[in-house]
């Protein structure tokens, strides 16, 4: 599905974040966002995601983005499991939103929590978990609800080399053909998964990497 | 050991109840009136081998659990909504408001007035009790629960009653608990006011029976009764709190 | 304490009162509105070379004053026949740190202070007709009393309340009848919420309201004692001289209306005022020992211990007279009293000649009041039972009683049938 | 605008009121007996222009306000204490919880024989009554409290004392507020008890004499005037409580 | 000052996190522990800092550790600024702490602010920063502490690569002499700033990397 996002302009009374922004992103094509600490770019995944007011239009498939959907999952940068849930629970809960029978999404749910390898965890609160291990878990349940449209808030910020290798190529695999919003301030991880990356900074300057990519992707 | 601790410490206010009031102690407080330990132990073997008695703890308890139980459904709906809805809030905040400080004994005239039934009338009272410190205690825990868990259910769709459902209630649970709790004592403590309606039976009827007639060790008997109960009660509700909120980060310090 | 913390030349005095019972008000409403202890206070303290400071305490019932004496915190105290026997029994304990019952304040020979009421369109005639209902009553209260004496094998519920929510129960519907003390059952029926089902002049009875003092306080002020119960008495002089005048006192400081503390306390009134420690008295408090034994209420009370009148001795010649002071004048049996809009009551003669001035005379009744013809309980004209009797008019308090001579007319039908 | 919204719904409630006593509307609830609004403001108007009203509000107020602080600070202390301290919560819990359902009328005789004085008792009474709440909903607060906080100021060498008056109780005022806003409206809801003891003023004293004598305008004058106090109270402290949670995350919404 | 962990054990109830893991750090050393997410070192570092109760022995400058103290200060990896003090009132609670007077202890936070780039941030409570400035407010107050011993548990995970290179200096610069353990998943920032590296892992294992350091130092 297709993202259009044309003069966003976002402030939060005191001071305005991002202003006359606008970003096209074609159907499946994964988009990696990156700038400066404190730029915006959570600010225009959580435009997106419809979490914060706006002035200006965000369309998907034509949509006008009104609120939050399903169809718009967000991984967020801070830690967004629910706290009383164990880690199985907080996968399952997008499923039960849906209303996927009791077995089935528990079922589905393990699943996932495997392939972001935490097998054997399922049973712990978000609080008897490591940092990594949270990021892992919020990657679960995202994958697991399977919206249109994904935007990511440096998922694997606190992981290690050889697991954000790991779920570099989970998320390749599984998000292939799904539209994506990805923050990284990892440059080896935007060249690696992404067809295309925004630097957001003072000017909002958007800036074409694709002939880089081709290269390395060949 | 820790009940060990528990009980001496009780046993602990006994000892200086009994010190005080037996030796006459006047000292800006004065005990010189009040009962002994062992006069009202004494009563309270006789009152434990009457059967009205346990009629009478059945007849409260009734009343007090039917009215909480009202009052923890409203008063956690009420308080959710007031906190979530601006119109709403608008709306039913004032008039609440200035209900709310209302003496329960003051509705007395009030409650007979305007239900059928003396038990109608009582469970309203203990109702309206229990429902205003359930009400504001919720309205809080709400106002003051994180934005993310709600941001991010809503992001997987959620709707305004899965919100509530998934991410309100559980997330305020804390809170919610410690009003149900505090409106369970307030219940309590407006029980007299409540089965002054009564006319025959009930513990807090028969406290204030012995309180008209100048029955001290009665009053105490009674007061030590609805001290029990409470105290039951009370932990009842804080036994199911902490088993729904073993999720905060502190309970792993336990 | 108030008494024995008399520091300086200051004397603390703490008198607690129950506005609402007016039968007390000499020693209470009526006394702190004339203003008479503090008077006679002040002609004591310039012998003295003291300075004698009053409180007034209000209360809604006897237990609280009780409470506060037992606390040492009020000195001078008037309640009821049965609150003060729960008083003596109480402070009995506690020897000669108790109370002493030092004075009546009035009382009704035949027991009238107390009665049962129904409300207006209540099908019951007797007590009898209320079997099997509920009743609310204040167990322990004279009130209590007269009405389980009164049953006989009347079963019926008791509903142990306060006289206000039982007022409130009856209006709601929620109990049949009230059984209580003065004023209730006159406030009651005046505004039409209520009727009278039994009056309690029927047990023949003797009801009062009395006046109880701290025996330390007793000890240590005795001058103080003795002015109060003078004061008492030129507040019972006060009342017998000024009937109309106390009531409209009363009925402004308590809020009740001036006809129905005008039925208690206006002449030949329910209500006789006077001090005096009547053996028959004594005699009525003893017999209600047994009952508020048999309650639970009281262990044991020795009651002439309890009652103590040798300080209303240097005070006023005690009399065993049992005729009210305050007279209408002619036959105390038929004497009756008319209040027209804007004018001041007055007496008639009679109830007949009381129904002829009413209906001949074209003004606006106010109130009017005539007496039992057989128990002689003053009662409100209007909602009085007539029976006509040869060319006379008889009213009766309750229908129960009227019926019992022929049919039973209302005023308006008396009134009509009055001879011309 | 939301102050129209605000104003206007205590207006239809007291039409509402008007329209069921003055038709005498008797469907399940009773409304027959109760005063109508008209029989109430007539009353009111006649109550505003006595002296003797004021004295009654100035010392109902007094006294709520005395009973109120003393229980604030103690309140607050002790939830602290309780939570924080397994050794003291063990020992002073089991007292209190048993102390904390007794009824504030059953309290009236205790206060008259303990306190030399009446006002002094009535504070009691009033202090009671608010403590518990506070108490309560602080020991919940703290026991609700994120952990990473506090080790945060720990490993910046803070002392047990800094800990507390650095991060407990900043950390718990949501909570904390919602306790003493409840703990308000209890002090209010009791002061008809506490003032049985008075027999001289107060407005919760003239209520219940009004009730004595089966004057309904009168007590529904008392319930409104007692509704309008404790209002304004709790209004205060809420409006404190939301200028020190302002760093709430939801406050931003607003 | 010199920190010796002796046959550390660290368990949460259901889970052994370190079992007889033993580190010595000499003085002055500054040194980066990695290893896979949950391997434990978030639990190291809180260990160290005396926030979770441990079997074995650890010392700093030939004092055991029995609690949190003012000399080892802890940069948390989840969020630990308090949400209801300021930025600048968040950096100068360690220094009120330590009784600095008023005026002094603004105008020294307000200095460390401006060294992590946050001038005009100031008066902004936590939940108004994004999560790289809360990182950095972090940082600033840990500074500002001036403990004898600094335990950094992936501060530079939200940053860009500029300001994490600014942030590198700084701390380069800032530490220069204090003892350090610093958490990070970045190869580059280990070799850049470490002395050494310590693996964590299944087996505890430590790997010696000083060669390759004094190569790229060098
Ligand atoms: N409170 C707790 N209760 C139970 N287990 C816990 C608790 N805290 C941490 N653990 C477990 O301890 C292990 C190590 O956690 P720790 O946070 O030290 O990992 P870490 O090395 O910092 O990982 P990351 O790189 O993901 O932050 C994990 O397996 C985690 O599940
Ligand atoms: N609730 C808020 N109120 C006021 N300002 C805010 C609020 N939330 C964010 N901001 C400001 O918006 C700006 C952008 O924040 P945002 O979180 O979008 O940055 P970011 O690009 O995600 O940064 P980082 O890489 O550090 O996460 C920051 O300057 C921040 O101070
Ligand atoms: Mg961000
Ligand atoms: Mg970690």
């Amino acid at each position: 599905m297709s993202l259009h996002v044309r003069s966003l302009t976002v402030g939060y009374g005191r001071s305005t974040v991002l202003s006359d922004f606008s970003l096209d992103v074609g159907p499946g094509e994964f988009v990696v966002v990156a700038g400066p600490s404190g730029c915006g770019k959570s600010t225009l995944l959580r435009a997106v995601a419809g979490l914060v007011p706006f002035a200006g239009s965000i369309t998907v498939a034509g949509q006008a983005v009104r609120g939050p959907s399903r169809d718009r999952a967000l991984v967020f940068q801070d830690d967004g499991l629910l706290p009383w849930r164990t880690a199985v629970r907080n996968v399952e809960l997008p499923l039960a939103l849906q209303g996927v029978p009791r077995t089935q999404r528990r079922a589905r749910a393990l699943e996932w929590l495997g392939r972001v390898g935490l097998t054997g965890f399922e049973d712990y609160l978000p609080r008897e978990l490591s940092g990594g291990m949270r990021q892992r878990v919020q990657l679960a349940r995202t994958l697991a609800q399977q919206p249109s449209v994904v935007l990511m808030d440096e998922p694997f910020g606190a992981l290690d080399a050889q697991t954000r290798a790991s779920m570099q190529d989970l998320v390749t695999e599984v998000l292939d053909g799904t539209t994506t919003l990805f923050v990284t301030h990892d440059v080896d991880e935007a060249v690696l998964l992404g067809d295309r990356v925004v630097v957001l900074g003072t000017g909002e300057v958007e800036r074409r990497r694709d002939a880089i990519l081709a290269a390395v992707k060949a | 050991m820790r009940w060990v601790l528990r009980i001496g410490s009780l046993a602990v206010v006994l000892v200086l109840w009994q010190l005080l009031t037996a030796s006459d102690t006047r000292a800006w407080l004065r005990f010189d009136q009040l009962p002994t330990v062992v006069e009202v132990v004494e009563r309270f073997a006789v009152q434990i081998g009457v059967a009205e008695f346990y009629h009478d703890l059945g007849a409260s308890l009734g009343r007090i659990m039917a009215g909480f139980l009202l009052a923890a459904v409203l008063g956690v709906a009420l308080g959710v909504v007031i906190a979530r809805s601006r119109w709403l809030g608008d709306l039913l905040r004032p008039p609440l408001e200035v209900v709310r400080p209302i003496p329960a004994i003051a509705l007395v005239p009030i409650a007979i007035l305007l239900f059928p039934t003396d038990e109608q009338g009582i469970v309203f009272i203990t109702f309206v009790a229990a429902f205003f410190p359930i009400l504001v205690s919720t309205r809080h825990a709400v106002r003051a629960l994180p934005t993310i868990w709600e941001d991010a259910v809503r992001t997987m769709g959620a709707s305004t009653r899965q919100v509530l459902f998934r991410v309100v209630l559980p997330g305020t649970l804390p809170g919610v608990f410690g009003g149900l709790s505090v409106g369970m004592g307030v219940a309590w403590i407006c029980v007299i006011s409540a089965e002054m309606i009564s006319g025959q039976f009930g513990v807090g009827y028969r406290t204030w029976q012995a309180y008209t007639v100048v029955d001290y060790p009665g009053v105490i008997v009674g007061m030590v009764t609805i001290g029990g109960l409470g105290y039951l009660t009370s932990a009842a509700v804080e036994l199911l709190g902490r088993r729904v909120t073993r999720w905060l980060p502190r309970e792993a310090l336990r | 304490g108030t008494g024995e913390a008399a520091s300086g030349d200051e004397v603390p005095v703490v008198v607690g009162y129950q506005s609402k019972t007016i039968n007390t008000v000499t020693a209470g409403t009526l006394l702190r509105d004339k203003g008479f202890f503090e008077q006679r206070l002040a002609e004591l303290g310039k012998k003295t070379g003291k300075a004698y400071k009053v409180t007034w305490q209000d209360y809604d019932t006897g237990a609280p004053i009780t409470a506060q004496m037992i606390a040492g915190k009020i000195d001078i105290g008037s309640m009821g026949d049965y609150p003060l026997l729960i008083n003596g029994s109480r402070t009995q304990k506690q020897g000669d740190q108790g109370t002493r019952m030092v004075a009546v304040t009035g009382y009704n020979a035949r027991g009238a202070l107390n009665m049962v009421v129904v409300p207006p369109s209540s099908r019951a005639r007797t007590l009898a007709d209320l079997n099997g209902q509920k009743v609310s009553a204040s167990v322990g209260s004279a009130g209590h009393g007269t009405l389980v004496r009164a049953l006989g094998d009347t079963k019926v519920t008791v509903e142990n309340q306060q006289p206000s929510v039982g007022a409130s129960a009856l209006q709601s519907g929620n109990v049949s009848a009230l059984a209580q003390f003065v004023a209730w059952p006159g406030q009651l029926v005046f505004a039409k919420q209520a009727k009278l089902l039994y009056d309690g002049a029927a047990l023949n009875l003797p009801t009062l309201h009395g006046t109880v003092v701290r025996n330390p306080f007793a000890q240590q002020q005795p001058e103080v004692l003795r002015e109060f119960l003078r004061a008492q008495l030129d507040a019972t002089k006060f009342l017998h001289a000024q009937p109309l005048q106390a009531a409209e006192i009363v009925a402004k400081a308590t809020g009740l209306p001036v006809e129905v503390v005008y039925l208690y306390n206006g002449p030949n009134g329910i209500a006789t005022f006077d001090l005096s420690l009547k053996s028959v008295l004594r005699k009525a408090l003893k017999d209600d020992v047994p009952f508020l034994k048999s309650i639970g209420n009281i262990d044991e009370l020795d009651v002439d211990r309890f009652i103590d009148d040798k300080p209303l001795r240097d005070v006023l010649e005690p009399t065993e007279d049992l005729t009210n002071p305050a007279s209408l004048g002619g036959d105390p049996k038929t004497a009756s009293e008319v209040w027209f809009d804007g004018a001041a009551p007055e007496p008639v003669a009679s109830p007949a000649a009381l129904l002829k001035l009413v209906r001949d005379s074209g003004k606006k009744l106010r109130v009017a009041y005539v007496p039992d013809a057989e128990t002689g309980t003053r009662w409100f004209a209007e909602q009085a039972h007539w029976v006509r009797s040869g060319a006379d008019l008889l009213p009766f308090t309750t229908e129960a009683a009227a019926a019992k001579r022929g049919a039973v007319l209302t005023f308006q039908q008396a009134l009509d049938s009055v001879e011309r």
